[in-house]
């Protein structure tokens, strides 16, 4: 049998990034819908998993935003940080600010919630991603 | 309407579960665990379906369309752990 | 509450907690994940079950329907959920590091760190310099 | 075989300069200098208070009345001796610089123990004499029996300063303050206190342990091992009298109370006796003096324990007495054994000749020792037998002092006649010589005072009165230039002097009829039992933590397990404690989950598979997740399967390696107790669950959250809005874990890639 | 600014760990800011003890949501006292790093890890809140697995799994502690739990408030929940076991003081049962330590001890008694940490923790050995260092209770606490080294290693010598959690 | 006419899946025979890489047969038939429905 | 078309049960992972589609439509895979090189 499967080949690279697309679906509606971050996240985590299957560990790490860790990091670091501009103003911290981007037809509520919400995805993704796609690596060449 | 039918695929699911666990757990081999898992992730899709149609709450499919969406990579490695094993487990 | 849901958490928290208590590496560290999983449950459950409709609020309104399920536990449960699933990780590693580096996965034959005493009675000096 | 400490001097015979940090004795001597002049003042006047801990009621407060004036001194006067006599002692020897540092730091703390009124500021000085004392035992480290002395020294010291410890907050629960003097002058309110019996023993235990009196009166000879002038400055003039410097200074506050009278003449009296008899045994010139100096402590002990004035005059005169005769004598048994190398008086024999000077001191130091007429120890002995008859005390403690002014003149004689003068033996080697001048002084200085003072008491009144009246505030007149024309007391030393000398004669014999009557016992003595607790605490140590740190993983998680659910099981027994929620019937969905839960954890314990342990373990999970599908949790049920999903992909991956490894899940270990604990602990926590469950539930925080969630915090997933708003932090703290689990693990994948590596 | 303060204790070191994390590829820089962070942690530590002393405590609740609603943190001066331990710890132990006796492996995640650490235990002494503390506690967990598992050696490994196993179980049992009490009150905030626990029938609340005090007593090290303890601290190198021995006990004693000194009145029979679990704890880890060799283990052992006499002053649960147990968490840290310092210069210069096979220190290294003497005779007890008044505040109390045999005990662990300093001293010190031809290493680069326990040392010496202002400070916190304002 | 080829083979597709389900459905419940499986191999020619995978997912989505390899060499599916009693059939079925339109929607030279 | 609904979701949940049946009546790995993974699917996606015509919420459409896309995408990956470690241990290599073309043996 050939040592890779050109079906997974051809559907992780599509599905790959329905996945991504999925997840932030996901990561957007959580406020008002079930999801949110971790479960984006998570989602997210799959699709890195499927890659390292499909490619490889190294494969799916370089398909991430940034190298595991610093995503990871990064995730964190926009959480800790989206609670700071509250402090600036005199606020306690992570007293979320709201404001209404107009769009022209249609207005978007941006909000440093949702900025906490994307460094959790983030966070979620970088570490779990990072994990499981370390996790499937170990045995790449195990079985030789 | 919906709470009938909502009965009536919860039973059929925990059916269906039941089997699979069933097989699971008496192997024999790791590919018919792996594919008694299978038949558990689509049973979750339909508890999910079944706890929508019970609420009457969409909101409850999103789990289901979550599933879907995740749910295959887990028998995807498990069939390359199988795939890379050294031996039959038998 | 209902008995068959109390029966499940006992089931589950008396499996993991035998699991973690077993000399086997791999059971001792699974045992200890089922147990958060059933603590989980566990938590859940504190804020009462038997909820008629889930914490969202219906689009348009202001307020959850009524007999809706207690939001708190919820988001506290799913706090712990992903921590669980983080030490589990780690400690599912841990064990194949473990079993790669020692070769053994007894947990009481597992005496690096406090090798048994020497024929004097007095503890073994630990070697510092294995690496 | 180590070689002997005691012989390490020989080594430097060549001493013939003094080292040049002889000069800190100025030190010492300034203080002294200032002390004298405080002669006679009142003792109030002397007194100053520092705040220091206000809220634990402990001040640096100072306070120099006659007794503290005697002992300082006594510490400064000795103390400049001995920092002479040290220059020459050790000239040329290794870390002498230490020496005199500790020396000096000792005498800072005793003369901050005697100058103290406040008891834990006295208790801090305490215990720096007791560490200072075992840095000083210790000072000749390299040889175990010296780092065994000095472990002996502190044990018993520091043990009982512990104790001492317990008693002084007794005394200050029961008296209301730690200031002495206050403390003392309001004795009669507090005395009758149930608290005073228990601080009494405890006190007893300090003050008997650093005194050296029975039972822990093994320690001193053995301290020895120190080097000379530390030996005749801390073990018989100063520090050893602390001990008694305590029972002095309370000795007015328990006036008339049974217990302090009785346990005092008691103890003194049989510690002065037996380690007199324990003399007899010694062939170490310096353990022969230590033995009498624990018995002259023990006669203090007994005069404190005495209750009127007469005894506080003994008891001041005795302290000044036996520090101007010891000290010169522990000095000369310096000097011999610095010229000669050896301290065994079987070794030594006429050394007159070749050490004059040490002769002479010997002598006058002996003079006084025995109690000879015109000398000091006349006027201390006197004034002990005049003491002894006023108190009417037992008979057997008037025979006691009789026995021990009998072997009191044989030491005396031992040291002063048989060294020197006596012929016999091995020759003495030419090549010795008198040490130099630091060291010839102080001796002679010291014994010559005595002398001087025997002749004229009349000067000591001012000294030794004011001590006495601290003692025994009553005392109006000093009566030491009374007995001198009392005929009984000339009768009595003739006596003592008699006997004296035929134990002198019979030395040696004597020697070996207590060898061998007295061997067998040893193993009853105090120094075995203390020999016994030193093995011992190793030993108990070892037991108990072979039992609680086995190394076993399963052994710890039982008995953790196990402690922690007993309590938590007995709690829930007590009445009241334990109520049933109402139960519902469920709906066949959660009854399917539960099921799922159920079959899968049984499951999860039966099977041997490694592989269908994980794959079962992952449906409690699953289970976990329906159920929440079906009890109104959506987020939870979607969190619970995407975990779900990344638990399989991890342990997929890495059974792949373990099945490489060759690892089986399987436990052959008993089951029995394994299984107790499980069930135990599911018992008791679902139980817990249920009574906390039982009554309703205050639903105010999430209501208001839920009220709060639209129009406030713009979100209507409430556990969302939960998450990311009102609680974030705690989400915060949660990704930190996620991405900690990650950092933790990124070595450990290091290392398994780097094996592999090697492998290939 | 106060709004700042509060959350300090958890944003500083968890943002330098995320920065640290992000310079991995730049070792030279990660060092620079790490110790940087730690810096600016002292400094806002400082400031918000500062202000607690001036204003009392302070109280703030996170994204504008008050309490009991939102998660609120609170530096009463006991809380605010333990951040700035912590970040003192911090900046000891990273100094100490700079040295070359026995520091951690530089690896990538070696700083992030620390920093992660420090963030666990100042949001566990900064946090109101029961639930976010089990958080702060997975945050402490995850970060000392990582530091434990940094060694990679088979040691490092079999002390990561015992400690995993142990305090993962503890934690759940905290958790299912929390669920309990959530169940019979509907709260989590500490001031919420505290009204609504006293609303419950005593009998009620005990089960859960009992396993939530277990389950601290497993973090603490608690008689006989301490196994994973001296299983797992040895094998960590030297700055990272000062950081862990002086901290981590600290946090489970401090959430125990915090439980049931504070938020709950149980039960005496319950505080009865500490006492006696405190004595075990006393004479089980002291005896532990007259049984080993290794210093670390021994000083590892220590730590039980020493928690037993903390335990101890929470028992006896009065005010009194709680200012000795404030004070004797202070004065340990401080102690605790330096003396595991020194062992690692020890190390350096004589090749070997074990007893066994070092000596001649003292000959050769006198001021090392009056270093070594400080904070061990101030471990043992001996005026006036600052273990003496911690042990003596506790014993008084024990006393006027009439609790004697806790006292006796005590004290007799005092005692055995000697003994096993001595043999440290007669085997490191006063011993002659086993190799006859052994001097000290030169070149060795003990610089930062010496400003850093001198420090500590400086510090146990200016406690002991003025403990009035510690007390009084000690006194305040106690009050406040008695009630006081 | 892509867009009709498209539509007409999900069509197709859709119908198979209906259809071999139920004959599947039936091989499992049809009382006493068991099915005996068996592996065939199927050339094909003609088709890009995403056009092969495309096919393999189809006859894998299939009830009844599931491809187990592509090999790219030798240009050869190879196809596990629950039911091997009539191997021919499926795969003539297999190029009639798939094979042909997806060569028209993924020619071999696409791929570069 | 509820009743329509009714009868297909009813359908899907047969199939279901019959696919999970399928793993116990037919004989092997490879051919019970027929069963399971498209029996199961398509027990699916008659399930889902039915539900959607019971419960008449439009709500329901846009997700039936995206469970069905994914797992449209998603199942012959899996199923492929599966089958593929299956016969791995199933078969020996020379089987698995050697197996019969229909086209050529006829
Ligand atoms: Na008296
Ligand atoms: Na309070």
């Amino acid at each position: 049998m050939s040592p890779r499967s050109l079906i997974l080949d051809t559907l992780a690279r599509l599905l790959y990034p329905m996945m991504l697309l999925a997840a932030v679906v996901i990561l957007l509606r959580g406020h008002n819908e079930p999801g949110g971050g971790f479960i984006g996240g998570m989602v997210a985590v799959s699709a890195t998993a499927l890659l390292a299957v499909a490619r490889g560990t190294d494969g799916a790490l370089r398909a991430l935003p940034l190298p595991p860790l610093p995503l990871a990091a990064g995730g964190v670091l926009l959480g800790l940080l989206s609670g700071v501009p509250a402090l600036l103003l005199g606020h306690g911290y992570m007293t979320h600010l709201w404001a209404t981007l107009p769009l022209g037809f249609t207005e978007f509520a941006v909000s440093t919630v949702l900025l906490f919400d994307i460094g959790v995805f983030f966070a979620v993704w970088g570490a779990l991603g990072g994990l499981c796609a370390e996790a499937i690596g170990l045995d790449e060449e195990a079985g030789a | 309407m919906n709470a009938l039918l909502a009965t009536v695929v919860v039973t059929g699911t925990l059916l269906a579960l039941a089997l699979a666990m069933a097989r699971l757990l008496r192997g024999p081999s790791q590919a018919d665990r792996v594919v008694a898992l299978d038949v558990v992730f689509s049973a979750s899709v339909a508890m999910a379906a079944a706890a929508a149609l019970a609420t009457g709450r969409v909101l409850f499919l999103d789990v289901a369309v979550g599933l879907a969406v995740v749910g295959f990579v887990a028998a995807i490695v498990w069939a390359r752990l199988i795939d890379k094993s050294p031996e039959d487990p038998r | 509450m209902s008995w068959v849901f109390a029966l499940a958490l006992f089931a589950a928290i008396a499996a993991g907690v035998f699991l973690a208590l077993s000399r086997n590496l791999l059971r001792c560290v699974i045992g200890v994940s089922i147990v958060g999983s059933a603590i989980n449950l566990y938590l859940f459950a504190a804020g009462r079950l038997g909820a008629t409709a889930p914490p969202l609020v219906p689009a348009g309104t202001e307020r959850l329907l009524e007999g809706a399920a207690n939001p708190l536990p919820q988001a506290l449960v799913l706090t712990a959920i992903v921590i669980g699933f983080a030490l589990t990780c780690f400690s599912l590693v841990l064990a194949l590091a473990i079993k790669q580096r020692t070769g053994s996965a007894d947990t009481d034959t597992l005496r690096h760190a406090e090798p048994p005493e020497g024929a004097d009675g007095k503890p073994t000096p630990l070697n510092d310099r294995e690496d | 075989m180590p070689p002997d400490p005691n012989k390490l001097h020989a080594d430097h015979h060549h001493a013939g300069a003094a080292s040049r940090l002889g000069w800190l004795a100025l030190i010492p001597l300034s203080v002294f200098a200032l002390a004298l002049g405080q002669l006679g003042r009142e003792a109030d006047a002397l007194a100053f208070v520092v705040p220091w801990i206000p809220s634990l009621g402990i001040d640096l407060a100072f306070r120099l009345d006659g007794l503290s004036l005697l002992f300082v001194l006594l510490i400064s006067g000795i103390g400049t001796m001995v920092l002479i006599y040290a220059g020459g002692y050790m000239a040329g020897m290794a870390q002498r610089e230490r020496l005199f540092a500790l020396l000096l730091l000792f005498m800072v703390a005793m003369l901050g123990c005697t100058t103290s009124d406040n008891l834990l500021l006295l208790f801090g000085f305490w215990e720096l004499t007791s560490l200072t004392s075992f840095l000083l035992v210790g000072f000749k480290h390299e040889y175990e029996s010296a780092r065994k002395s000095a472990q002996q020294a502190l044990m018993v010291t520091a043990g009982g300063g512990l104790v001492l410890l317990a008693g002084f907050i007794l005394l200050g629960q029961a008296a209301g303050t730690y200031t002495i003097s206050e403390l003392v002058t309001n004795a009669e309110a507090w005395r009758d206190d149930p608290l005073v019996k228990p601080a009494l023993i405890c006190l007893f235990v300090g003050a008997f342990t650093k005194s050296a009196q029975l039972p822990f009166h093994f320690w001193l000879p053995n301290a020895m091992a120190a080097p000379t002038p530390v030996s005749a400055y801390l073990h018989s003039a100063t520090m050893v009298k602390l001990g008694v410097y305590l029972l002095a200074r309370l000795d007015p506050a328990f006036d008339g109370v049974a217990m302090w009278h009785d346990v005092l003449v008691t103890i003194g009296a049989i510690t002065a006796a037996w380690s007199m008899l324990l003399t007899l045994r010694e062939r170490d010139l310096k353990r022969i003096l230590a033995w009498s100096t624990v018995s002259a402590l023990g006669t203090l002990v007994m005069l404190i324990g005495l209750p009127d004035g007469d005894a506080a005059a003994a008891v001041a005169a005795f302290l000044l007495t036996h520090a101007l005769y010891k000290a010169p004598l522990f000095f000369v048994a310096g000097n011999i054994d610095h010229c000669t190398g050896t301290r065994n008086i079987d070794h030594l024999a006429g050394l007159a000749r070749a050490m004059p000077w040490t002769a002479a001191a010997a002598a006058l130091a002996a003079v006084s020792m025995a109690g000879m007429p015109f000398s000091l120890g006349f006027v201390a002995k006197e004034l002990i037998k005049i003491s002894k008859s006023e108190a009417g005390v037992f008979a057997w403690v008037s025979y006691s002092g009789v026995f021990v002014n009998v072997i009191a003149v044989a030491v005396a004689s031992v040291a002063a006649i048989r060294v020197f003068w006596h012929r016999g033996g091995a020759p003495v080697p030419e090549e010795i010589r008198e040490a130099g001048w630091a060291m010839r002084l102080p001796p002679v200085l010291i014994a010559a005072l005595g002398l001087v003072f025997g002749l004229w008491t009349g000067l000591l009144d001012p000294l030794l009165g004011a001590a006495a009246q601290a003692i025994h505030p009553a005392l109006t007149t000093m009566p030491a230039s009374l007995g001198l024309e009392d005929t009984e007391a000339l009768q009595a030393i003739a006596l003592a002097v008699l006997l004296g000398i035929v134990v002198f004669v019979l030395w040696d014999r004597i020697h070996h009829l207590l060898e061998r009557l007295m061997q067998p016992l040893d193993r009853l003595g105090a120094q075995a039992w203390y020999g016994r607790l030193l093995l011992a605490i190793p030993a108990l140590a070892g037991i108990l933590t072979r039992a609680l740190q086995s190394g076993r993983l399963s052994r710890y998680t039982l008995l953790c397990l196990g402690f922690v659910i007993a309590p938590v099981a007995l709690a829930l027994a007590l009445p009241g404690a334990f109520a049933l929620p109402a139960m519902q019937a469920p709906s066949l969905a959660l009854v399917g989950a539960s099921a799922l839960l159920i079959v899968a954890s049984i499951a999860a314990c039966l099977v041997r598979d490694a592989f269908v342990m994980l794959l079962v373990s992952g449906f409690v999970g699953l289970g976990s997740a329906l159920a929440f599908l079906f009890l109104q949790a959506p987020d939870l049920a979607f969190t619970q399967f995407a975990v779900e999903v990344a638990f399989v992909v991890v342990i997929a991956s890495i059974l792949l390696r373990l099945r490489h490894l060759g690892l089986s899940a399987h436990d052959d270990s008993p089951a029995l107790p394994r299984a107790v604990v499980a069930f135990a602990t599911a018992g008791v926590l679902t139980a817990l669950l249920l009574a906390a469950t039982a009554g309703p539930l205050d639903s105010t925080v999430p209501d208001t959250l839920a009220a709060l969630s639209v129009p406030e915090a713009h979100g209507r997933n409430v556990v969302n809005v939960i998450l990311v708003d009102f609680r974030a932090v705690d989400t915060l703290g949660e990704i930190a874990v996620v991405a900690l689990a990650f950092a933790g693990t990124l070595p450990l994948f290091a290392l398994l890639r780097r094996r592999k590596e090697k492998a290939a | 600014m106060d709004a700042f303060l509060l959350i300090a204790p958890v944003i500083v070191p968890l943002g330098t760990a995320l920065l640290t994390a992000l310079l991995a590829a730049r070792p030279r820089a990660a060092q620079a800011l790490s110790l940087l962070g730690a810096i600016a942690l002292l400094g806002c530590a400082l400031a918000l003890t500062v202000r607690v002393i001036r204003d009392g405590t302070l109280r703030g609740s996170f994204g504008g949501w008050d309490a009991p609603f939102g998660i609120e943190f609170a530096a009463d001066p006991l809380g605010a006292s333990m951040v700035l331990i912590t970040a003192l710890m911090g900046v000891a132990c990273l100094l100490f790093q700079r040295s070359d006796a026995d520091p951690a492996p530089e690896r990538p995640t070696l700083h992030p890890l620390i920093h992660a650490l420090l963030a666990g235990v100042g949001g566990a002494f900064a946090t109101a809140d029961i639930f976010n503390l089990y958080v702060w506690f997975e945050v402490m967990l995850l970060a000392s697995l990582g530091l434990l598992a940094l060694g990679l050696g088979r040691r490092h490994l079999d002390a990561t799994l015992k400690y995993f196993v142990l305090n993962a179980l503890g934690t759940l049992l905290f958790l299912a502690g929390i669920a309990g009490l959530y169940g019979l009150t509907g709260h989590l905030n500490f001031a919420a739990l505290e009204i609504a626990g006293a609303g419950v029938e005593p009998a009620r609340l005990l089960p859960a408030a009992a396993l939530v005090a277990l389950a601290f007593l497993v973090k603490a090290g608690g008689f006989p929940l301490f196994a994973w303890l001296p299983a797992s601290y040895h094998t960590l190198p030297a700055p990272v076991l000062a950081l862990f021995a002086g901290l981590l006990t600290k946090v489970g004693v401090y959430a125990v003081l915090r439980l049931v000194g504070d938020v709950f009145d149980l039960d005496a029979v319950a505080y009865a049962l500490l006492g006696w679990i405190a004595v075990a704890t006393m004479v089980a880890g002291v005896l532990g330590a007259a049984f080993h060799w290794d210093i670390r283990r021994i000083l590892a052992f220590h730590i039980v001890s020493q928690i037993g006499y903390m335990l101890l002053g929470i028992a006896l649960h009065s005010p009194v008694a709680t200012v000795g147990t404030v004070f004797y968490i202070l004065h340990h840290i401080i102690v605790k940490a330096n003396l595991f310092l020194i062992a690692a210069m020890v190390w350096r210069l004589t090749g070997s923790y074990d007893l066994r096979h070092i000596g001649g220190l003292w000959k050769t290294r006198p001021w090392l050995g009056v270093l070594f003497l400080i904070p061990a005779l101030s471990l043992v007890g001996i005026p006036p260092l600052s273990g003496f008044w911690a042990k003596f505040i506790v014993v008084r109390e024990a006393l006027a209770q009439g609790q004697a045999w806790w006292a006796a005990a005590a004290l007799l662990v005092g005692f055995l606490t000697l003994y096993s300093m001595m043999k440290i001293w007669f085997e490191a010190f006063w011993k002659k080294h086993p190799q006859a031809a052994w001097t000290p290493p030169t070149g060795t680069r003990l610089g930062p290693a010496w400003a850093a326990t001198l420090g500590l040392a400086a510090l146990t010496l200016a406690i002991g010598l003025y403990p009035e202002p510690l007390y009084r400070f000690a006194e305040r916190a106690a009050l406040m959690m008695a009630g006081a304002p | 006419m892509k867009l009709l080829t498209v539509f007409s083979l999900l069509l197709r597709f859709l119908l198979e899946v209906a259809k071999s389900g139920l004959a599947t459905a039936w091989l499992i419940l049809r009382p006493g025979v068991r099915p005996t499986p068996g592996l065939v191999r199927m050339r094909y020619a003609g088709l890009s890489d995403t056009g092969v995978a495309l096919l393999g997912c189809m006859i894998t989505l299939t009830p009844g047969t599931t491809v187990i390899d592509i090999d790219n060499q030798r240009r050869e599916l190879l196809i596990h038939l629950l039911d091997d009693s009539d191997p021919a059939a499926v795969v003539a079925n297999v190029r009639r429905s798939f094979e042909t339109p997806l060569r028209r929607l993924f020619p071999a030279g696409d791929q570069a | 078309m509820t009743m329509l609904g009714f009868v297909l979701a009813g359908a899907g949940v047969l199939l279901l049960v019959i696919a999970a049946l399928g793993l116990f009546l037919l004989p092997d790995a490879l051919s019970r992972q027929h069963a399971a993974t498209k029996s199961g699917t398509l027990a699916l996606g008659l399930l889902l589609i039915g539900a959607a015509l019971v419960a008449g919420d439009p709500g329901w459409w846009i997700r039936v439509a995206l469970i069905l896309v994914f797992l449209l995408l998603t199942l012959p990956v899996a199923s492929h895979l599966l089958a593929r470690a299956a016969a791995r241990h199933a078969y020996t290599r020379e089987q698995l090189r050697e197996a019969r073309d229909p086209e050529i043996d006829r």
